[in-house]
């Protein structure tokens, strides 16, 4: 592989990470506060799309602010799931929070299907980003550079919000202990709606984010899914950090992969999430 | 949760499970009237019911969520398979399928009996997504996303002793229900054995188990083995009933259907994946005959199940309905 | 005298935190030993790394002669090394009865049995029953732990302590949370258990007059280290020892 | 407690009663003799997920014969009643429709859309006794193994095999002399493996000097082809040999406009690119001339060819019915009832062996024009161009193919025996 490649691969890969990142932070974040593995969180991915196009395309709404609105549209479906679904089993165990959320995956599936129909769905690229840049002499999309910049804007954010304010103060305290965080008085019921939904808007911003370049079919929630839980876990259950870096790890391996072991990119994704779990199960920068 | 309480009744219990018992025999003893697509169907919904019985020998009596099971469930189709284009002999691919899931459950098992709880379910998917990639990849041996396929529905030979022809799909039904049967009868005795309550004693205080002098790991990789067996031997027994095996069959969304059939029926009861199994298939057959959304219309009544019946059906059954029966005749003399 | 567990320069750190701090110790067969100190002193800890729930950070463990440092827990309790746990640890879904089976059943190797049935073991049951009787629960055998008092769920820790034939048993606080009746019953069936199974008992204990009443030695812990140690009535007039239970009540 | 655990035992059946009760429950009513007053056809296709509108157009083009058919008193006065299900693109639930379509007494199948449910159903059929007239999956295995070495005698095809995937762009570029360095961007699958294969080798025939450059294989469910795109690129091929369809079609393509490929390639061949959705998908695209007049696709079935009174009624009623043009898997699919019917009327019988007979070596002609089934191999033979993608609102309100090319199906698709 040349410098040229592995340079220009690398970008992709990067561009690729950011997707997965924004999809695992969420996933990370409602793991982490409500100890929840939403599997429909591929299919919050999903609706983000569609929204987003919808938003775009059909209701002629300019794209950023379609990108916002489909990112809220997806908190909101998050907030209701939460607060009339799954708050009523966190005492479950484990699996029947996996099954509930399973189920969503299947509805929201067949939803698209009624309300978007079928056929695969893509807006067209909105002019400012409609071009390349010349990098190591090969063309580049615009569009790519602009979602590596989201990516990293919105690790920046995420940062502030949970390190610097009082909110995300209290988020961490109820992530680490529950009880503890109710004793001083955090209304935890509330927090876990709004923490959820909040995650729930992060996997829609990155299928909205997506909509330009990744057509939305009914079916795209279970493909991405998988890739998210295999981010995270890299990264460590929880740990939002972990994440970004599993994004990173599995995007350019994808990049890579192509190049050099195109036979086995999957395996090789599995066996790295295999390995992390069996020698460093609290994720790489989880520490033994 | 609670193991134990599942393993007590009342006489009134007693009645009803004879009664029951033996309207189940019948049932499916006389399926075959049905005519062949309901043997189809119900061939399908036994091997799912042992394929969630292993499941839920992890689950419900060893305290361990396996997202991975489709992984053996698929090596015991695939080998049988291989074996039945090879020699067509349906004892050898059964028993080849159930030997070498065996021995991949004991092998990946070893690893991942390390972890518990979410983490031991993480890797349980990510070892089961490998055997389901190679499979995919291996096109040479596995056919790839073709599968293996036209696949003979061998006789069920024992040299000298006896020569069954499988052509009819009823004799293969029934060769199914035997061997179904004998397998959940197998995982049925473990449960109550020394060994089940090693496992469910783990279940519910690993410590306690150490100092009683028993190693935690060593049984939890022999439940895993054995769910890894029932897993086995019904991926075995699909492959010839729908004479051919797909990758499909080791995709995690079908590890999901144990899962399903387990938590539908209730989980932490002995029946509750039986019972689970069926109603997995009942209900979506009914739903596909009404509607072409059929999988918004499974999702909701899996979110309404686990809502409205959070211990499964089983449990619901076991906790209102009979206590209920019971206070009308004053049976009394339950544990609970 | 003859050493039946010896301990060379244990050490166990939690980060910065020294819990146990080199601690050598020698304790004897047939004498029954008591570990004193106050909260924080490393006393459960020692226990941990003795019994093997906690690996040691540094040095050796004997049980009768032969090393057991490296040995995980389920093996030394094979040896004959058990114990019981200060947070009471017994199958609360369980009957008294199906309790005492696992360890009976892994002290006969036959807790991996697939097919037979526990409770028609003639051999486990003649031992859950003499435990029954050994430790005064036989009416209540089929009652289920969570439906027993406090009391009675002790004696029942402490008769799965049992269960598996020690030579060797720890006791971590036996008579937490017991009134005086209860703690009276505990130390009739230690002296009991110790004389008819020769168990030897060590014990952790916040009881002063429990701890005197039944040792025959005892060690006296503090900031992870042994203070002291000798008979009771050395320990009762230890100046040492009241300072570090500065107020305590110890004994008289 | 020994008693305890005797109750035990029965609490166990009790409670797997409860299944085996339910279990008789929908099916009362199934496996009796069913009167034979209407002729009944069993379509299956994938309704839901990616590919739902693939199943989607297999039921609109099934129905629509169905009604036609009946207008016009339907065949031989029977009436043709359609069964439609989803198969899920999942080989047990396909085996499990046919068995159902089995017990709801039909007498013949049409439909399925991947080559894996259709090597999985064809060795079935005959223990079934049905004939399937497959309309999408278009493997080779199903006309060379199964019908012509195996001798499975229930298998048709009324749709294209790879052949016609695969040789026909090899036939369309062979005289392009700008054509020299060719890649692939394959999915990772027997179809894209197959047709990679038949296309090189057989433009390699006609033109020794052209060089691979480079080969790309993604997995089904492929959300993002970026990198297998931008490292094909990397190789400067002249013309790139895609075979991802469906959703997977529509945001690759999108994928390469974005990196600039179509700048530096001289053309693109979108294997199924033909298809009704991918052209929807695409449209924008290609209005604002994103693929530069290099993208070239076929399908199984154009709707803009042939230019037949036939089949430009088909396509105007077939639109008007249901508000789409027809995609290849509704035409074929609506053939193939037709097949069946004319099969039916030759034979003067529904008996599969009759009907197997009729259908051997009949011609008949179809919106796509003239099908033949060939008797050895049971493959419909007739012709589908290639061509250009481009956008004309005149033309149709979605892009469409023009340059067609249409070379001779009986000339170029693969011959028995097949060696």
């Amino acid at each position: 592989m040349t410098f040229d490649a592995l340079v220009y691969q690398g970008l992709i890969g990067v561009s690729l990470a950011m997707y997965l990142w924004l999809l695992a932070a969420g996933l990370t974040i409602a793991f982490g506060v409500l100890g929840v593995v939403n599997f429909a969180h591929g299919s919050l991915y999903m609706l983000g799309g569609y929204f987003a196009f919808t938003y775009y395309l059909t209701l002629e709404i300019n794209f950023w602010l379609s990108l916002l609105l489909a990112a809220l549209s997806g908190a909101a479906i998050g907030s209701i799931m939460e607060r009339f679904f799954l708050r009523y089993i966190y005492h479950l165990d484990l699996a029947y929070q996996i099954l509930l959320t399973f189920g969503f995956v299947l509805i929201f599936a067949d939803a698209a299907r009624i309300f978007w129909g079928g056929i695969p769905l893509i807006p067209p690229m909105p002019e400012v980003f409609d071009s390349t840049v010349r990098i190591v002499g090969r063309p580049f999309p615009v569009y790519n550079l602009f979602v590596i910049f989201v990516g990293i804007a919105a690790s920046a954010l995420l940062w502030l919000l949970l390190d610097k304010t009082s909110w995300g103060e209290t988020v961490r305290a109820s992530a680490s202990d529950r009880e503890m965080a109710g004793a001083l008085g955090v209304n935890i019921p509330r927090l876990f709606t709004v923490v959820f939904s909040f995650a729930a808007m992060l996997a829609a911003f990155s299928g909205a984010l997506g909509t330009p370049v990744r057509a939305m079919t009914p079916g795209i929630g279970t493909s991405v899914i998988i890739d998210v839980f295999i981010v995270t876990v890299i990264g460590g259950l929880g740990n939002l950090p972990g994440a970004f870096v599993g994004a990173l790890i599995i995007g350019l391996m994808k990049a890579y992969g192509v190049l050099l072991f195109p036979d086995a990119d999957l395996f090789m994704t599995y066996l790295i999430m295999a390995l992390v779990l069996l020698f460093r199960p609290k994720g790489l920068l989880g520490g033994r | 949760m609670d193991g134990w309480t599942t393993l007590t009744k009342t006489r009134l219990e007693t009645r009803l499970a004879l009664a029951a018992g033996a309207a189940l025999a019948v049932a499916l003893l006389a399926i075959p009237l049905f005519g062949d697509y309901v043997i189809w169907l119900t061939a399908n919904m036994l091997i799912l019911a042992l394929f969630a019985v292993g499941f839920n020998l992890l689950f419900s009596f060893t305290g361990l969520l396996s997202f991975g099971q489709a992984a053996y469930f698929a090596i015991g189709g695939y080998v049988c398979a291989k074996i039945l284009l090879a020699v067509p002999s349906l004892l050898l691919g059964i028993v080849g399928g159930l030997l070498a899931a065996g021995v991949a459950a004991l092998i990946i098992g070893f690893l991942c009996v390390r972890h518990t709880e979410i983490y031991f379910a993480m890797l349980t998917l990510a070892f089961g997504m490998m055997v389901h990639s190679i499979i995919w990849k291996w096109r040479s041996v596995t056919g790839g996303d073709d599968g293996l396929v036209g696949v003979p529905r061998a006789p069920l030979e024992i040299p000298g002793v006896l020569s069954v022809d499988m052509a009819d799909l009823d004799r293969y039904y029934y060769f199914v229900l035997v061997l179904v049967s004998l397998g959940i009868y197998a995982i049925w005795r473990v449960v109550r054995s020394p060994l089940g309550l090693t496992l469910q004693s783990i279940r519910d205080s690993e410590s306690r188990v150490t100092f009683s002098g028993l190693s935690v790991r060593k049984y939890r990789l022999i439940a895993f083995t054995i769910a890894g067996l029932a897993s086995g031997l019904a991926g075995a027994l699909m492959v010839p009933l729908g004479r051919s095996a797909s990758p499909a069959i080791a995709n995690w969304t079908f590890s999901a259907e144990p899962v399903i059939a387990t938590l539908l029926g209730g989980a932490f009861t002995f029946a509750g994946p039986i019972v689970g199994a069926f109603l997995f298939y009942i209900i979506k057959e009914i739903v596909v005959i009404f509607t072409g959304y059929w999988m918004m219309t499974l999702g909701i009544i899996v979110v309404a199940l686990v809502l409205g019946f959070r211990g499964g059906v089983v449990s619901v059954v076991q906790r209102h309905l009979l206590p209920l029966l019971a206070r009308r005749r004053n049976d009394t003399g339950e544990r609970r | 005298m003859n050493a039946l567990f010896q301990a060379w320069g244990v050490r166990k750190t939690f980060g910065e935190f020294v819990a146990v701090n080199d601690v050598e110790m020698t304790l004897e067969k047939g004498v029954l030993t008591s570990i004193i100190g106050p909260n924080g002193a490393g006393k459960t800890t020692l226990i941990n790394l003795f019994t093997g729930k906690l690996p040691c950070d540094s040095g050796r463990l004997d049980f009768d002669g032969t090393e057991i440092t490296g040995l995980a827990p389920h093996q030394r309790v094979r040896l004959g090394v058990s114990r019981s746990f200060q947070i009471t640890n017994v199958f609360q879904q369980m009957t008294v009865a199906e309790n005492l089976q696992l360890p009976v059943l892994a002290r006969l190797g036959r807790a991996g049995r697939p097919f037979a049935r526990p409770d028609r073991d003639p051999d486990v049951r003649g031992e859950v029953e003499s435990l029954l009787a050994d430790i005064g629960l036989g009416k209540a055998r089929d009652v289920r732990a969570k439906a027993l008092p406090h009391g009675d769920q002790r004696l029942l820790e402490i008769g799965m302590a049992i269960a598996c034939r020690p030579r060797l048993c720890f006791l971590d606080e036996p008579c937490s949370g017991m009134n005086p009746g209860e703690r009276a019953q505990v130390q009739e069936l230690v002296r009991k258990l110790t004389k008819m199974r020769d168990v030897t008992f060590v014990i952790v204990e916040h009881d002063m007059d429990v701890v005197f009443a039944l040792s025959d030695r005892v060690i006296v812990m503090h900031q992870g280290n042994v203070l002291t140690e000798g008979n009771p009535d050395a320990i009762r007039n230890d100046a040492r020892v009241k300072e570090i239970y500065l107020g305590e009540e110890v004994g008289a | 407690m020994a008693g305890k655990y005797e109750l035990n035992r029965r609490r166990f059946l009790k409670a797997t009663a409860a299944g085996g009760a339910a279990l008789a429950a929908p099916f009362i009513g199934l496996g009796r003799a069913h009167a034979q007053a209407t002729i009944k056809i069993g379509a299956q296709g994938v309704s839901s997920g990616s590919h739902a509108d693939y199943g989607r157009q297999i039921q609109m083009g099934a129905r629509f014969a169905a009604e036609e058919i009946n207008a016009k008193g339907g065949i031989k006065g029977q009436k043709v009643e359609i069964l439609y299900r989803d198969d899920e693109l999942n080989n047990e639930v396909a085996l499990k429709n046919a068995r159902y379509f089995k017990e709801q007494g039909v007498n013949f199948m049409v439909g399925t859309d991947s080559s894996g449910i259709c090597l999985a159903l064809g060795p079935v059929l005959p223990e079934l006794d049905l004939i399937q007239i497959f309309t999408h999956a278009a493997t080779e295995k199903l006309n060379e193994d199964l019908v012509f070495k195996k001798g499975i005698k229930h298998i048709f095809r009324g749709s294209v095999p790879v052949y016609q995937d695969a040789i026909l762009p090899a036939l369309v570029f062979k005289d392009d002399k700008d054509i020299k360095r060719i890649a692939n961007l394959g999915a990772d699958y027997e179809y894209g493996r197959t047709s990679w294969a038949m296309f090189h080798s057989t433009l390699k025939k006609h033109r020794p000097d052209i060089e691979i450059v480079g080969e790309t294989w993604a997995p089904f469910f492929t959300a993002d082809f970026t990198p297998h795109i931008s490292a094909l690129a990397a190789k400067k091929p002249d013309l790139i040999f895609a075979t991802p369809w469906a959703g997977e079609a529509v945001l690759m393509l999108r994928q390469a406009t974005t990196l600039g490929v179509f700048n530096d390639i001289k053309a693109w061949w979108q294997c199924m690119g033909g298809s009704v959705d991918v052209m929807e998908g695409i449209s924008r695209d290609v209005a604002q001339g994103k693929f530069k007049n290099k993208l070239w696709a076929t399908a199984r079935y154009i709707w803009n060819w042939p230019d037949t009174p036939e089949n430009k009624g088909f396509v105007a009623r077939f639109n008007e019915r249901w508000g789409r043009l027809p995609n290849y898997s509704a035409e074929c699919t609506y053939s193939a009832v037709f097949a069946l019917k004319a099969a039916v009327e030759k034979a003067g019988s529904v008996k599969t062996a009759d009907v197997i007979k009729a259908l051997e070596g009949l011609e008949i002609s179809t919106p796509a024009g003239k099908r033949y089934y060939r008797p050895e191999d049971h493959q419909a033979v007739y012709n589908v161009p290639a061509g250009r993608v481009a956008y004309n609102k005149a033309v149709a309100p979605i892009a469409h193919l023009t340059d067609l090319k249409v070379f001779p199906a009986a000339d170029y698709f693969r011959k028995p025996p097949f060696s």
